[in-house]
C-alpha cells in the first residue's frame, strides 16, 4: 500500500500487547495528540520479534521501524524484552552495512501508563524519519543500475 | 617426521575408533583439494593437509552425528567446531578433533586476479609450493607467485591459527597473526557510505542464482533441509528472481548467525558468483564482539541466547 | 475465506475524525472480504446483532470489527462472532479509536490510516485458523501477598466461601496500617476494635495458613497453577513453641531498640511482640539490637523463656506452595518526609508524622494515650497540622493526591481536643478533599465543633524558637503572612506504594506505572484484575485508598479469585507455540529461551525433536523469533500472520 | 560452400559499436566480468563483453529465466455486488527478441538437451511450453568458440567440442585481432548481414585455433557403458553414499550447468494482486521431490546426487535417443564448493557397475 503522498512517511511499529499498546492506548484515551504515519502491529511480546521482521519492512520499503516493548524488569513473560534488547541492538550494526541509514530504526521501552511517553517516543520518531526523508528503495529490476555508470 | 606423516599416523592412530577422519584430498584441478572422507588407511593416500585445505570439515559434523567421528582442522575449522559443541548441534565427545599449525589457505580468486591477462586458474597444469611461494604451470610458462598475495583474506586476520581445542595437535604452534580481529575491512567498507553500499548490494545481489551455496557450505547453518528459503510456511522470501528476496536471504543468514559466526568464510568461498556475503556476518560479528565481548567458537553460550538484566554495554536511547 | 467487516463509528469518538463510510467502502476491495459496512457502536447488542446477522446472512467465516482497541473489547467481539457459530479466533480487531480517532484531527490522514489498519487486520485475518482450548485443572487454593487489612478481607472473604487461602506477610503480624490506628474517620470509631476480630478470625480460620515475618521469594507457573516460595525470615523463636507470655519482652536487656511498630515512638526491646493484639501473637528477635547478635553473650530470652522456645540458631526457611491465584494487598508506605529541610528533616523532636501521632494517640500505644511531646514530655496546647507534606509536591516526584490525609488530620484534629480539652489545633492546608459518605460533614465538624482553625495555604518553614517551633506559612484566603507558636507540629506525611513494590511486581509478572503502584486491568472495567490471568489486586497496592474503598476491593478480589477457582478446570488460551515436526531440527534454540519451561526434547523415531507443554505454554513466542526455521509457530501471531501484516503496508 | 555460408570478420575494434547497433535493435547479451565472476548482461553502448575469460554462468537464463513470470491475477471487487470477486488473469508480455553473443559451445548445446523436453519432440508432440519456445525462437547465440581447455572441460566426452557448431546460430572464432564468424542460421545471416566477408588469412588463422583448441583437450573418456552402469547401481546405496559424501548439496552445480531444465511454480501473491512464477529448481534440493505427506523419498543428499548424475547420463539419454544431459562444460566440477567431480562419478560408476 502506498502511502499518503506528500503528508506521511511509512512507519511501521511492533509493539508488545501488554505494555506499549496499553502505552499507545494510554495515549489514545488522553488524546495526546501524534502524528499520523505509524501503523502498529500487535504482538504478545517484544520477545516475539523476530529482528527479521524489522529488516522486511525496511528492505519491503518502510522509511522507519519502531519496535517498543515493557520496560526491563517488568515484561509480562518476565525475559522477552531482555531476549529482545539484545537481538535489537545487535541488529543496529546490520543496517549500515546494507546501506540502511540506521536512524531508520529504534526500539523502546513504554509501559501501559505511559501514554505521555509514548506520544512523545512517536513523535520524536516520526520526526526523525520526516527528517531522514523517503528511504531509498531496493530495486527489483534483474540488472540494476551499474555502479559508477 | 612431517606434518603429513604426523598428520597421518595420528588418523591412523584415531580410525579404529571412530567411522571416518574427514580431512582433505586430490580435487579436481591443481588449485584445489577435496574434503576427504577416511574410513581406512587405504584412503589416506590422497591426504594432504596444507596451503589447498580451504574447505571446512566441520561442515559435515553434524550430518554425522551419533557415531564418533574424526575430523583434522584448521584453527578456524576448529572454532566452528567449538561453536557447534556449544549449541549442542553436536556432542563433543562424539568428535575426535586433530589438529595442526595452519598457515593459511588459498584463495583461488586472487589467483585468478595475478594471472588475469595470461590464463585463466583452470588451466594451470599443475601446483608446486616452494617455500614462501607457489609455482604454477600455464600455458604460458611457469608462474611464481608469493603466498602471501593468494592467500584468504580471513588468514590475513586470523588470530587462532592452532586448533585451540583439539584432542591431538601435531606440530609445533605457530603464531597468530594478529590478536585482534579489528575488523578494519568492515570499517572501510561502511565507509563508502549509505548510497554507494545500497547500489553495491543491489548490484552484487542481481548476480546471485539462488543456489544456496552459501548457507550449503556453512557450517552452523543446520537447518538445511528445512531452511525458511524455501518454505512457505513460513513464507519469508517468494521464489522469485528479485534483488530484494535475493537479499533478503543473505539478510536472513547473517542474522540467523549473529553471535554465531566464526567467520570461517566458507558461505563467500562457495558462492560461484563471487558475491561477498561474508561483509554482512562479520559487520554482526563486530557488534556482537563489541557489546558482548563474545566470538563465537570458543564455546560460550550465544550471547542471543542469553541476557542479563543490566546490560552495561547496552546504551539506550533515553527518548528525552 | 469469506471476510466481514465492521467499522464501528463509536458515536461520534472515531467518526468524528475517521470517514467509517469511507473505510468501509475500501475494505470491501480488500482479499476475502465480501461484506463491510460501517456501524454505529458495533459493541452495543444491536451492533453485536448486526455482526450476528451478517455473518448468517452472507456466510462469513472470520470478522473484522474496526473499533476500540482490543485490549477493551476483543473478548466481547469474539463472544458474539462464536455465538454465530464462527470460532473465535475467527477474528481480528483494528484499533481505529484510541490509535486513529482520538490521536489527530486530520480526516484524510486518519481515514487512510483506519483502512490500512483494517487492511492489515483482514491480512492477518486470512491466515487466522481455527483454535480450541484445553482443558487443565485448578488448584484451589488463594495466596494473599499482605495482611492489611485489604488482604485479611480478600482471605476472609475467600477462605468463607470454602477456599484454601495462604497469607504471607512481611511483618511479624498482620494488621498493616490499620492496625497502628487508634481511631477511624468519620465515624471516630475503635480502630483496633474493628479489626482485632478480624484478625482473630484470620488466624483461627480453618482454611487459612498464615506465614507471617515471610516474604515472597519466587513465583513461576500461571493462572490456575502457580508454583510459589515463599521465605519465612528467621525469627530467632520458635513459633511453634512460644506461647506469647512476653515474659521474654520484659527481660530483654536491650532496651533501645527502634519500636518499629510503633514508628518509634518510645523504644522497646530486641525481643518484641509488636502489640498486644498481634496475630500471631508471637515473640520474635530483631537482630540488629539483639547483644546476643552482637556482643555475642547475653542470653536473657533464652534462659526466662518457660518453653525453650528461643532459638540463636534459626535460618531462614522457604516453603513451597502451589497456588491457583494470587492477590496482591501490600499496601503503601510513608513518603520520606526528612527531604523537606524547611520542616527540620527530622532535627525537630516535636515535629512527628501523623503516623506517630496516631500511635500516641492510642490507647495501647507507647504513651499510653497522652499525647506528650517527644522533647519535653509536657502536653501540647498549640498543635498544628500541616497537610500534603509529600503529597501534591511535584517537586520530590509525588504530583498526586495520597487522598486520605484530609480526612486523618481532621479526625486527628477531633482527638486532639478530645485528649486535650485545652488545646487549640491549627491546619493548614492546600485544599480539603473530602468526598464520601459523611466526609465532608466531618471536616465541618472539626472546625465548627471543635474550634479547628483551618489555614489555607502552604507551610513555608518551620524553626524552634524557645522551645517552641514557630510555623511560618501563607493565609492564600486572607492575603496574609501567619506564623503560629506550636508546641506540637504533625506532618500529614503523604503515602507511596510500599518499598519494593516494583519487585514484587516484576515476580508476579504484572505492570506498575511510573510510582509503583500495581496497574489494573481496566480503570474502570478491570479495577482488581490485573494483565496476569490470576493475580488480583486489592488495597493500596493498585493506587491509595482509604479503609472503606481498600476493603471493599479487598472483598472484590475475593469474588474474582472465588469466580476463578470455583472452576474444577480452565481452559487454556489457545494463542500459544506449536511445533512442526516434520521442520524441527531438535537444535533446543526455544528449550534454552523458553522463560517458563514450557517446551521439552522428545525423542521422534530416534531424532531430538521439540515439544510443547500446552498447558505451560504463556504464548510469548519467544521461542517463534528463536527457531532460526521458523519450526515452532505461535498460534495466531505466526510468521506468516505477522509477515502478512507488515507485507499488507511494505510492499511496492 | 554456398553464398550463404561465407564467413564473415569483424575486428574486435569494429566489435563495440557492432554490438552497440545490435542492442538498438534486440536484447544483446554479453559476458561481462563483474567481481570474481563472469555473467551475461544486457549490452548498452560503452560495454566491454569479456570474451577470454570464461563465463561463471551459463546463458540458460536468457531462454529460461531464473523467475519468469508466466501470468499475473487480480481479484478485482464489483461494484454493484461488493461480495463478488472477479479473478482478472493478464498474460506475461511476450518478451522481445535476444542476442546471446559470445556463448560457449558447451552453452549453446546445452539447449539441445532442453528442446526435446520443452518443444513437444520428447513427447510425441503433445507437451508444447510456450513459455520456452517463444523466447527460445527469439534468442539468437552467437558462440565463440575455446582457445583451449580447462582443467574442468570434457565436451568432447559428450559429443561436443570447443568449436562445435551444435545449437549456434553464429560460431565465432578468434583470429586476427577479431573473429571469424561461420554463419550457421537464416537469423544469423541477417544478423551479421553488415559484416564483410572473412579474408583466407583470416580462414587459416581461425581453422588453426580450431585445430589447437581441440588439441588442447585430454582424449575423451569411453561413457558409452555409462547408462546401464548407473542404471545397475540405482539400488547401491554404499555406492552413492560414498560419492556423496562430500557433497554439500547446494544447487550450484544445476543452476550453472547448462543443461538442467528443472523449475518449480508458485504463485506471489499479497491476496489481491499476484503473479505465478516459474523458478529455476534443482534435485539437489530437498524439497524437489518433497511430498504433501512429508514423505521424501529421496530423503538425502546421496539419492539427490544419484537423480542428477543418473539423470544426465542414464535416464535422459533413454529418453532421447541417446544423447547425455550434459555438455561437458565443467562448471559444476569448477563451481563446486566441495570440489565433486561428476566425471570421477560417472567413471567410477562404470568402473563399479563392471565389478558388480
Amino acid at each position: 500500500m502506498s502511502v499518503l503522498e506528500g503528508k506521511e512517511l511509512r512507519i511501521v511499529g511492533f509493539l508488545c500487547n501488554w505494555c506499549s499498546y496499553g502505552g499507545a492506548d494510554t495515549a489514545g484515551v488522553g488524546r495526546f495528540t501524534q502524528p499520523t504515519d505509524l501503523r502498529i502491529v500487535r504482538v504478545p511480546c517484544s520477545g516475539r520479534i523476530n529482528p527479521l521482521f524489522v529488516m522486511k519492512a525496511l528492505i519491503g520499503g518502510a522509511d522507519g521501524v519502531l519496535v517498543s516493548g515493557c520496560h526491563p524488569r517488568d515484561c509480562h513473560y518476565a525475559e522477552g524484552n531482555y531476549y529482545a534488547r539484545r537481538r535489537l541492538e545487535v541488529l543496529k550494526g546490520l543496517l549500515p552495512v546494507l546501506g540502511i541509514d540506521p536512524r531508520r530504526f529504534e526500539y523502546t521501552w513504554v509501559s501501559a501508563s505511559e501514554g505521555q511517553r509514548w506520544q512523545h517516543v512517536v513523535s520524536s520518531f516520526t520526526a526523525q524519519i520526516h527528517a531522514l526523508g523517503p528511504a531509498a528503495r531496493f530495486t527489483e529490476a534483474p540488472e540494476p543500475a551499474r555502479l559508477g555508470a | 617426521m612431517s606434518i603429513q606423516d604426523e598428520l597421518k599416523s595420528a588418523i591412523t592412530a584415531a580410525l579404529p575408533d571412530v567411522s571416518c577422519v574427514v580431512g582433505w584430498g586430490a580435487g579436481p584441478e591443481p588449485l584445489r583439494a577435496a574434503p576427504l572422507f577416511i574410513r581406512g588407511e587405504a584412503d589416506l593416500e590422497g591426504f594432504s593437509a596444507g596451503f589447498l585445505s580451504v574447505n571446512n570439515p566441520a561442515l559435515y559434523l553434524p550430518s554425522l552425528k551419533g557415531s564418533k567421528v574424526g575430523v583434522v582442522v584448521k584453527g578456524c575449522d576448529a572454532r566452528s567446531v567449538g561453536q557447534l559443541a556449544a549449541e549442542t548441534l553436536i556432542k563433543r565427545e562424539e568428535v575426535h578433533v586433530i589438529g595442526y599449525p595452519c598457515r593459511g589457505v588459498i584463495d583461488v580468486d586472487k589467483v585468478a586476479a595475478k594471472l588475469a591477462g595470461a590464463c585463466e586458474t583452470g588451466e594451470v597444469a599443475a601446483l608446486r609450493e616452494d617455500g614462501d611461494d607457489v609455482l604454477l604451470n600455464t600455458p604460458k610458462g611457469e608462474v611464481r607467485l608469493a603466498k602471501k598475495d593468494i592467500t584468504a583474506d580471513k588468514c590475513g586476520r586470523c588470530a587462532f591459527p592452532n586448533a585451540g581445542n583439539a584432542d591431538v595437535f601435531v606440530g609445533e604452534r605457530c603464531a597468530p597473526v594478529v590478536t585482534e580481529d579489528g575488523y578494519a575491512d568492515i570499517a572501510d567498507f561502511e565507509a563508502r557510505g549509505l548510497d554507494e553500499l545500497k547500489a553495491f548490494w543491489e548490484q552484487e545481489m542481481s548476480r546471485c542464482i539462488r543456489c544456496y551455496a552459501c548457507r550449503n557450505a556453512c557450517p552452523l547453518c543446520v537447518c538445511r533441509d528445512q531452511c525458511v528459503a524455501m518454505s512457505r510456511e513460513p513464507h519469508w522470501l517468494s521464489q522469485g528472481d528479485g534483488v530484494r528476496d535475493k537479499l533478503f536471504f543473505q539478510i536472513i543468514h547473517a542474522v540467523h548467525l549473529s553471535g554465531r559466526c566464526t567467520g570461517c568464510g566458507e558461505c563467500e568461498r562457495a558462492c560461484p558468483l563471487g558475491i561477498p556475503v561474508l561483509k554482512l556476518k562479520r559487520a554482526l560479528s563486530r557488534r556482537v564482539e563489541k557489546l558482548f565481548g563474545y566470538k563465537a567458537g570458543g564455546g560460550d553460550t550465544p550471547p542471543l541466547l542469553t541476557f542479563l538484566v543490566e546490560e552495561p554495554t547496552i546504551k539506550e536511547r533515553d527518548w528525552k | 475465506m469469506k471476510i466481514g467487516v465492521f467499522i464501528c463509528h463509536c458515536g461520534s469518538n472515531i467518526a468524528g475524525t475517521v470517514d467509517c463510510a469511507a473505510v468501509a467502502e475500501r475494505a470491501s476491495t480488500y482479499p476475502d472480504v465480501v461484506y463491510a459496512t460501517d456501524i454505529m457502536y458495533a459493541c452495543a447488542e444491536p451492533g453485536q446483532d448486526a455482526i450476528i446477522a451478517a455473518i448468517k446472512k452472507h456466510g462469513l467465516t472470520g470478522v473484522v470489527v474496526a473499533s476500540c482497541t482490543p485490549r477493551m473489547h476483543e473478548p466481547t467481539f469474539r463472544k458474539a462472532v462464536e455465538r454465530a457459530g464462527v470460532n473465535r479466533y475467527m477474528f481480528e480487531m483494528a484499533n481505529i479509536r484510541e490509535h486513529v480517532s482520538w490521536i489527530g484531527k486530520d480526516i484524510e490522514a486518519n481515514t487512510n490510516k483506519a483502512a490500512e489498519l483494517v487492511r492489515m487486520a483482514a491480512a492477518k485475518l486470512r491466515l487466522d485458523r481455527e483454535l480450541k482450548p484445553k482443558s487443565f485443572p485448578v488448584t484451589k487454593r488463594l495466596l494473599v501477598i499482605g495482611g492489611g487489612v485489604a488482604g485479611i478481607q480478600a482471605a476472609l472473604d475467600a477462605a468463607d466461601a470454602g477456599l484454601e487461602v495462604v497469607m504471607v506477610e512481611k511483618q511479624p503480624t498482620i494488621g498493616g496500617k490499620m492496625a497502628k490506628l487508634d481511631k477511624t474517620f468519620p465515624t471516630v470509631d475503635c480502630s483496633s476494635c474493628i479489626l482485632g476480630p478480624r484478625m482473630v478470625d484470620v488466624a483461627q480460620h480453618p482454611n487459612i495458613t498464615l506465614y507471617a515475618y515471610a516474604e515472597l521469594e519466587e513465583v513461576s507457573g500461571y493462572v490456575g497453577n502457580f508454583d510459589v516460595k515463599i521465605r519465612k525470615k528467621a525469627t530467632y523463636v520458635d513459633w511453634d513453641k512460644c506461647t506469647g507470655c512476653g515474659l521474654c519482652t520484659e527481660k530483654c536487656p536491650s532496651k533501645k531498640s527502634y519500636d518499629r511498630f510503633n514508628e518509634g515512638v518510645g523504644p522497646t526491646t530486641a525481643i518484641i511482640i509488636p502489640f498486644p493484639q498481634a496475630i500471631p501473637k508471637k515473640a520474635s528477635i530483631e537482630r540488629e539490637y539483639c547483644r546476643q547478635f552482637n556482643k555475642g553473650k547475653c542470653g536473657v530470652c533464652a534462659k526466662v523463656c518457660p518453653t525453650g522456645a528461643v532459638n540463636y540458631e534459626m535460618q531462614d526457611e522457604t516453603v513451597e506452595v502451589k497456588v491457583g491465584g494470587i492477590v496482591a494487598a501490600t499496601g503503601y508506605d510513608l513518603v520520606d518526609w526528612k527531604v523537606y529541610s524547611e520542616y527540620g528533616g527530622g532535627r525537630y523532636p516535636d515535629v512527628v508524622t501523623s503516623l506517630q501521632y496516631e500511635r500516641m494517640l492510642s490507647a495501647s500505644g507507647p504513651t499510653g494515650g497522652h499525647v506528650k511531646r517527644p522533647s519535653d514530655g509536657t502536653e501540647p496546647v498549640n498543635v498544628v497540622f500541616v497537610q500534603c507534606v509529600g503529597s501534591r509536591d511535584p517537586s520530590i516526584g509525588r504530583p498526586y493526591c495520597s487522598g486520605f490525609c484530609c480526612m486523618y488530620t481532621a479526625k486527628q484534629a477531633i482527638l486532639t481536643k478530645d485528649h486535650i480539652p485545652g488545646s487549640q489545633s491549627y491546619v493548614f492546608y492546600m485544599d480539603i478533599r473530602s468526598p464520601g459518605k459523611g466526609y465532608d460533614e466531618f471536616t465541618r465538624r472539626v472546625q465548627e465543633e471543635y474550634g479547628a482553625r483551618y489555614v489555607r495555604g502552604r507551610v513555608s518553614m518551620i524553626y524552634p524558637k524557645g522551645g517552641k517551633l514557630m510555623v511560618r506559612g501563607a493565609d492564600t484566603l486572607m492575603g496574609t503572612q501567619v506564623e503560629v507558636e506550636a508546641d506540637l507540629v504533625v506532618l500529614a506525611v503523604g503515602a507511596e506504594a510500599s518499598a519494593n513494590s516494583s519487585a514484587l511486581a516484576e515476580k508476579l509478572r504484572i505492570s506498575y506505572d511510573g510510582y509503583g503502584f500495581f496497574m489494573e486491568g481496566h480503570p474502570k472495567l478491570k479495577p482488581v484484575e490485573t494483565n496476569t490471568a490470576g493475580v488480583f489486586l486489592a488495597g493500596s497496592c493498585q493506587g491509595l485508598k482509604d479503609i472503606p474503598s481498600s476493603v471493599a476491593q479487598g472483598s472484590a478480589a475475593a469474588a474474582k479469585a472465588l469466580g476463578l477457582l470455583s472452576r474444577d478446570m480452565l481452559d487454556s488460551d489457545p494463542q500459544i507455540a506449536s511445533v512442526s515436526v516434520n521442520r524441527c531440527v531438535g537444535c533446543r534454540k526455544c528449550i534454552e529461551v523458553c522463560p517458563f519451561k514450557a517446551i521439552q526434547e522428545v525423542d521422534m523415531r530416534g531424532q531430538p525433536k521439540a515439544e510443547v507443554i500446552e498447558t505451560v505454554c504463556q504464548g510469548c513466542g519467544l521461542c517463534n523469533a528463536t527457531c532460526p526455521q521458523g519450526a515452532i509457530q505461535l498460534s495466531h501471531f505466526t510468521d506468516n500472520q505477522i509477515l502478512a501484516e507488515v507485507e499488507a503496508l511494505c510492499r511496492f | 560452400m554456398s553464398a550463404e555460408n561465407v564467413k564473415k570478420f569483424i575486428s574486435f575494434d569494429a566489435l563495440p559499436g557492432f554490438l552497440a547497433r545490435a542492442a538498438e535493435k534486440n536484447a544483446v547479451y554479453v559476458p561481462r566480468r563483474e567481481g570474481n565472476a563472469v555473467v551475461y548482461r544486457s549490452f548498452k553502448a560503452g560495454d566491454e563483453a569479456e570474451l577470454g575469460v570464461r563465463p561463471t554462468e551459463s546463458c540458460k537464463h536468457v531462454v529460461f529465466p531464473r523467475g519468469e513470470e508466466l501470468f499475473s491475477f487480480a481479484r478485482e471487487a464489483d461494484k454493484e455486488e461488493p461480495g463478488k470477486r472477479r479473478l482478472v488473469l493478464t498474460e506475461a508480455s511476450e518478451p522481445g527478441a535476444a542476442v546471446v553473443f559470445g556463448a560457449l559451445s558447451c552453452d549453446a548445446r546445452g539447449f539441445l538437451a532442453f528442446d526435446p523436453v520443452y518443444n513437444g519432440s520428447g513427447t510425441g508432440g503433445t507437451a508444447k511450453d510456450s513459455y520456452y519456445l517463444r523466447r527460445r525462437n527469439r534468442t539468437l547465440i552467437v558462440v565463440k568458440a575455446c582457445k583451449n581447455a580447462l582443467n574442468t572441460c570434457f565436451c568432447n566426452w559428450v559429443g561436443g567440442g570447443p568449436a562445435s557448431p551444435q545449437g549456434a546460430d553464429v560460431l565465432a572464432v578468434e583470429a586476427e585481432q577479431g573473429l571469424v564468424l561461420d554463419i550457421l542460421s537464416g537469423e544469423g545471416t541477417a544478423f551479421t548481414e553488415s559484416l564483410p566477408a572473412a579474408s583466407e588469412a583470416q580462414l587459416a588463422a581461425a581453422a588453426a585455433a580450431v585445430k589447437a583448441a581441440e588439441d588442447s583437450l585430454p582424449k575423451a573418456a569411453d561413457v558409452s557403458a555409462a547408462p546401464a552402469s548407473l542404471a545397475a547401481l540405482f539400488s547401491s546405496a554404499e555406492f552413492w553414499n560414498k560419492e556423496s559424501a562430500h557433497c554439500l548439496y547446494c544447487g550450484a552445480c544445476t543452476y550453472l550447468c547448462p543443461t538442467c531444465y528443472c523449475f518449480n511454480i508458485t504463485d506471489e501473491s499479497d491476496g489481491l494482486t499476484g503473479v505465478r512464477l516459474r523458478s529455476w529448481d534443482n534435485c539437489m534440493s530437498p524439497l524437489f521431490t518433497l511430498e504433501a505427506s512429508g514423505h521424501n523419498p529421496r530423503p538425502n543428499k546421496a539419492d539427490r546426487l544419484k537423480n542428477r548424475v543418473g539423470h544426465k547420463f542414464s535416464y535422459y539419454p533413454s529418453l532421447h535417443s541417446g544423447r547425455f544431459s550434459c555438455c561437458g562444460c565443467g562448471r559444476c566440477i569448477k563451481s563446486c564448493p566441495s570440489s565433486v567431480d561428476i566425471r570421477k562419478i560417472v567413471l567410477d560408476a562404470v568402473k563399479e557397475a563392471a565389478n558388480v
